[in-house]
C-alpha cells in the first residue's frame, strides 16, 4: 500500500465574491492548489442565505486546500483579519495523503 | 388611476405578483438559479440589441447626450442625498449607509425593462438610447457610495472601505451586466434593423414571455428575502419606499428638463427610482465586506423592487406625463 | 391503428423514444437538471395560462363544475381500488402500496401536455377547463394515500405515517407545480386573449418544440429508473400497466356520462390514467420517508409514463371517441 | 496565530425534501448554524440514485454542521430515530475551529 | 474581403467577439455551465432536425453518400497526418500528439452550425445531409487518435493508451452529441416538413438567437482558456492555425472532386477545418488520461475555434467558391 | 446515544469522465456505497480548472466513500496506479459512524 502521510485539510465558507482574495492568499501562504465547491444554503448568527446567482453576492463556496503544517498556520494567520468582516467559517483537521510532498 | 389597473392586470406583473403570493404562503415554488441567471442574460442582451437597433435608426441625437450625462450624475449624486438619511433616520453606521446609498444610486436592470415592456404595449415608447443610460448608471453609484462609506469611517477612526484596489476596479468597469448591456447594445448599433431580422424572433417576440417567467422568479426571491431577513427595521422600510419617490420625481424632472419625450423622461424616473441587486452587491462584498448584505439586499430586492414594479412604474409614468404636458 | 401511427410519428412522441434508446444504449447523452426543471415550469406556466385564456373566451360553464367534482372524486378514490391491488397482486406491505396508490390517484402534468398537443395537433381539442381539472387532481390522491398507508399500519401495529403535520400540509397546498398551474392559469382568465398576445410567441408558438427536448429528457430519465431500480418486480411492471388501462377507461367512462364532449373525455382518462411523479413523490418523502422512492418512482415514472406516452395517449382517444359516438 | 479549538463536525446525507425536518432538529439541539451541500449521484444498499430536479424526490444534500460536544450529542440522539426511515448517513469526526464560542 | 467583413458583421460572430473581448478584460460575464449546456443540446436537435427535414424533401441522393464516404475518410485519416506535424514541430510526445490529433480529425458542432447559419443568410446554403456528414465525422479520429498514441508509445517502452474497453467503446459509439445529432436528424427525416411545423417556431425562428447567447459564452470559455493555460507553446499555436488551413483547403477540395455544390463544399471544408471539443476530450479522459487536457482543449477551443469562427468561416467559402468555379 | 465507531473516510477528487472507473474500483474493493459531489473550480499543479458542461471533460468530482479499515485499504491500491497518470487527489481521514456494519 502507498504510504499515507498526515496534512492539513482546510475548509473555508467564503461569499463567492470574495472567494479570489481567499485563493491569493493561500498562494502567498504557499499553498499550491486549491478545490471550491459550491453550497446550496445555510444559516447562521446573520440569518438564513440561498444560493442566488441573479445578484451573485450571496452564493457561498466552500475553499478546501490540503497543505503541511507550516503552510496551514500561514494561511490561518493570513486570513484571521477577515474572519470578522468577511464572515468566514473556517474548519482545520487532519488528513492523510498519498505522495506528501506534493502540499 | 385605470393607468396603475393596467399596469397590475399585465401578465409579467401578475407573474410577479404570483411568485410574491407563493414565496408568502410558503410554497415550494422554485426557479433553479442558473435557470434565472440564464434568463436574466437573455434579457440584458435583448435590451441592449434592441436599443442599439433603433439609436442606429434614429442616430445619436443632443438628446442622447444629454441623457447620458444627466444619468451619469443621477447616478453619482443620488448617493450624497440617500446616506445622510440612512444614518439619521434609518439609524446606521457608516459603511452600512455607504453601502445602501450605492444601490439606490445605481440601477435595476429588471425594473427599467419591465416598465420598458409594460409602457411600450401602450404605445408609451422610452428612446432606444436610455439602455445607454441605464448601463452608464450601474457603476458611478458605487465610487460615490465608496466614497461616503470612507468619509463616515474616517470620521470616527480612520479605517473605511479597503479602498479601491485592482480587483474592485475591474468589479466596477467590466461588471458582467455592464459588459453585456453595452456590448448588446454596440452589436445592436452594428448590425442594425436588418442584421437584427434574423435574431428578432428570439430577441424581440420572446422577450415579454421571458420577461413573465423572470418575474416570478423576482417575486419569490423579494418575498423570500424579505421573510428571511433579520436586518430590516420599520424605518429602513420606509425609507425603502421613500427613497424610490423622491428619485422618482428628480428622474422625471431631470428627464423633463433636459428635454425627453414623456416616456423617456419617465424611463429616466424608473432608473433612478430603481436600485441595483446586481452589479452593486457584488461590489460592496469586494470592497466593503464588513457591511451586511442581508441589510442592503432586503431594502432593495425585498422592498424597493416590488414596490417599483407594482406602483412605482404607473406612477412615474403619470409624474411623467403631467410634467411633459406642462 | 393509423391513430396510433400517428402519434408515434409526432416529434414530441419521437424524441420521447430518442430519449429511452440512447438511456438503454448507455449514452452519456444528458439533459442538465437544472435545465429540465426550467423547461418543465416552462411548460406548467404556458398550458396554465392557455387553459386560462380559454376559459376566459368560453366563460364558466356547468361542465367546469361537474369536470371539477369528476377530477376531484377519481383523484380521491383511484388509490382505494390501486392500493389493495397492489397489497394483494403486488404483494407490497401497507406502507409502500398507499404510497404508491396516490401516485396513481394523483396525475403526471407532462402525459396531460403531451396528449394535449398530440390531440391538438389533429383537431381534437381538449377544453381549456381541463388544465384547472389537471391541478386540482394532483393533491386528493396524497391524502387517501396517506389514510390508506396509516389503516393498513394501525392494523397490524398502530404505527403508520407520521400523520399530517404543517410542513406535508403545504406541500399538499402550496406544492410548486399547483401553485405554477392555478396561479398561471388565473392570470390566462385575468388577462384574456389580448393580453396573452404579447407573450403568446414564447409561451404558444414555441410549446410543442420546448415539449420535444422535455420529453427527450423524460425518455432518458424514465429509462434510466428502471435500469437501476432494484425493487421493481414482474408483478409491479403488470399493474403499472394494469392501472392506467383501468383508470383510463373510468376516466372516460366518467367524462362521457358528465357529458364532456370526447377530446374532453379522453382528457380525463389521460388524467386518470396518469401517475404523479413530481407533487406526490416529494410528499410521500415527507409524509412516508419508509417507503421506498425507488419503487414507486420506477413505477409512475418507468413504467406507467412511457406506456401512456407512446400507447395510452391514442388508446384514450380511441375509446373516448367510441364511447362518445354512442 | 489565533487559537483553534476542538469542536464536532457533523456530516448527513439526506433525500431533498426531509432537509428542512434535519435543519428543525438541528435548531433543537441547540446548534446555531449549518450549511448544505448538493450531490450529484451515488449508490447505496438501495441502489443508485441521481440528482433530479424535476420529480425533486431524489435529490440529496449534505447538511454539514459544526457544533460543541453537548449539542452534537444532542443533536445525533435527535435524529437517530430517523436514521433507517429517512435513510440517512452520519458522519462525527472532530475539527479545529476558530472562534469556538461560536458553535 | 467584402466576405470577410459581412462575416465579422453578423450578430452571431459579433456575439462570439464579446464574449472573447469581456474574457480579456477579466470582465465576470458567465454564462452557467448548465445553462450553455441546455444551449449546445438545443442547438444539436435544431441541426439535426433540419437536416433531417431537407433529406426528407430532397431524398437520398447519391451525393449524399459520397459525402458520407469522403467525411469518413477525412476524419480517420487527417490525424495521420496531423500527429508527426504535432511530434516534430510541435515537440508534443506520442501520448499528447495522439490525443490531439484526434482533436483536429473530429469536428466542432458549433462551428459547422456557425458557418451553416452564417452562409445561408446569405443565400449560400449547405446541403441538408451535410449534418449527418458532421455526426459522422465526430468518431472515426478517436479511434485514429488511440492507434497513433499507442503506435508511439509501443516504439518507447510498450505501454499505450490502455486500449479500447467497452466504456470507451460506449463513448465513441453512444456519445451524447452523436446520438443526438443523428437522433434528432431521424426524426427531420421521419416528420419531414409537415411534422416540423409545430416545433419550427422554436426550432428554425429561434435558432439564430439562441447561436448569439451560445457564441458569447464560447468566446468567454474560448478566451479564458486560452489565458488560464500553461501548457500551451508559440509552436502549438501556429499549428492550431495551420491545421484547420491546411484541412479547410483538404474538405474543400475534396469536396468539389465529389461533385458537391460550392456551399455543400465548403460545409465540409469548415467540417475538416474545426476541432472537437465535446466528444473527443471526454474520450481522450477515458482512452488517454495521462495526456494533458488542459493542452488539447487550450489547442482546438482556445486557438483553433476563434480561428476558424473569425477568419476561417468566410475564408473556407471564398476557397469553395474558386475551387467550383473552375 | 447511538453507538458510533470509526470507520475510514475517503475523498478523492477525480474528473468527470474518469469517476465511473473510480466507483466501480471501489466496488471490486467491496465497498458498499459512495456519494458524488460536484465542485466548481480549482488550481494544481497543471494550472486551474473551472466546471465545463459543454465540453464535459474538464470537471470534477469530489468521489467520498465510507469504509472499514480493511476495504479502505483494498481501494487505496487499487487506485494507486492511477493516482498519476489521472492526476487524483486523495485524501483519507477518520471518521465516527451509527451503524457501522454497514461500511
Ligand atoms: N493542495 C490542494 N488542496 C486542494 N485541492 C488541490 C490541491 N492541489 C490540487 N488540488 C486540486 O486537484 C486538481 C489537480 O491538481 P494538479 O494535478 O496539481 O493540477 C487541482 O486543479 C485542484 O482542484
Ligand atoms: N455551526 C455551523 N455549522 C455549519 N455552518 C455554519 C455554522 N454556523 C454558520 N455556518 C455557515 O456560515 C454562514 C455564516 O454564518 P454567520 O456568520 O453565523 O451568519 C451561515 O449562513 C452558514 O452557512
Ligand atoms: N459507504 C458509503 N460511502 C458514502 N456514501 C454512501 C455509502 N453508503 C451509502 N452512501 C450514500 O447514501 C445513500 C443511501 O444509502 P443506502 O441507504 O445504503 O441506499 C447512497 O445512495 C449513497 O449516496
Ligand atoms: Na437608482
Ligand atoms: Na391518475
Ligand atoms: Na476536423
Amino acid at each position: 500500500m502507498p504510504e499515507m502521510i498526515t496534512r492539513v485539510r482546510i475548509e473555508v465558507l467564503v461569499d463567492a465574491p470574495l472567494a479570489p482574495r481567499l485563493v491569493k492568499l493561500s498562494r502567498e501562504a504557499g499553498i499550491t492548489g486549491h478545490t471550491l465547491i459550491r453550497t446550496t444554503s445555510g444559516e447562521g448568527r446573520q440569518g438564513s442565505w440561498k444560493e442566488d446567482l441573479v445578484s451573485g453576492a450571496t452564493a457561498k463556496f466552500i475553499f478546501l486546500a490540503v497543505a503541511n503544517q507550516e503552510r496551514a498556520d500561514r494561511f490561518v494567520d493570513l486570513i484571521e483579519p477577515l474572519l470578522e468582516s468577511h464572515g468566514l467559517l473556517v474548519l482545520r483537521s487532519p488528513t492523510d495523503v498519498i505522495r506528501p510532498e506534493r502540499f | 388611476m385605470s393607468d396603475i389597473a393596467a399596469t397590475l392586470l399585465s401578465a409579467p406583473i401578475l407573474f410577479f405578483i404570483l411568485g410574491v403570493l407563493a414565496a408568502a404562503a410558503r410554497s415550494d415554488l422554485a426557479v433553479p438559479e442558473t435557470v434565472a441567471k440564464g434568463l436574466s442574460l437573455y434579457l440584458m442582451a435583448a435590451i441592449g440589441l434592441k436599443g442599439g437597433v433603433e439609436v442606429a435608426k434614429a442616430g445619436i441625437t443632443p438628446n442622447l447626450i444629454l441623457a447620458l450625462v444627466a444619468g451619469l450624475l443621477l447616478s453619482a449624486l443620488i448617493p450624497f442625498f440617500v446616506a445622510p438619511v440612512l444614518r439619521r433616520f434609518g439609524r446606521l453606521d457608516g459603511v452600512n449607509a455607504g453601502a445602501v446609498a450605492a444601490h439606490y444610486g445605481s440601477v435595476s436592470v429588471v425594473t427599467f425593462v419591465t416598465a420598458s415592456q409594460v409602457y411600450g404595449n401602450t404605445g408609451f415608447v422610452v428612446a432606444g438610447f436610455m439602455v445607454a443610460v441605464l448601463a452608464l448608471m450601474e457603476t458611478p453609484a458605487i465610487i460615490s457610495g465608496l466614497l461616503l462609506a470612507r468619509r463616515y469611517a474616517a470620521a470616527q477612526n480612520g479605517s473605511g472601505g479597503s479602498g479601491i484596489d485592482r480587483e474592485l476596479l475591474r468589479e466596477v468597469l467590466f461588471n458582467g451586466s455592464v459588459v453585456l448591456l453595452l456590448g448588446s447594445f454596440a452589436i445592436g448599433l452594428l448590425i442594425g434593423e436588418p442584421g437584427f431580422e434574423p435574431i428578432a424572433p428570439l430577441f424581440r417576440s420572446g422577450f415579454t414571455g421571458v420577461l413573465c417567467l423572470f418575474l416570478l422568479d423576482m417575486g419569490l426571491v423579494a418575498m423570500r428575502r424579505l421573510r428571511d431577513t433579520r436586518a430590516l427595521t420599520g424605518r429602513l422600510v420606509m425609507l425603502g419606499i421613500f427613497f424610490p419617490l423622491v428619485n422618482g420625481v428628480l428622474g422625471a424632472l431631470t428627464g423633463t428638463l433636459i428635454g425627453l419625450d414623456p416616456a423617456s423622461a419617465a424611463g429616466l424616473a424608473v432608473l433612478a427610482a430603481s436600485a441595483s441587486y446586481i452589479a452593486v452587491p457584488a461590489a460592496m462584498r469586494l470592497a466593503l465586506p464588513q457591511a451586511n448584505a442581508g441589510l442592503y439586499l432586503a431594502m432593495s430586492l425585498g422592498v424597493t423592487f416590488p414596490f417599483n414594479i407594482v406602483i412605482g412604474i404607473p406612477l412615474y409614468r403619470m409624474i411623467a406625463e403631467t410634467l411633459g404636458g406642462w
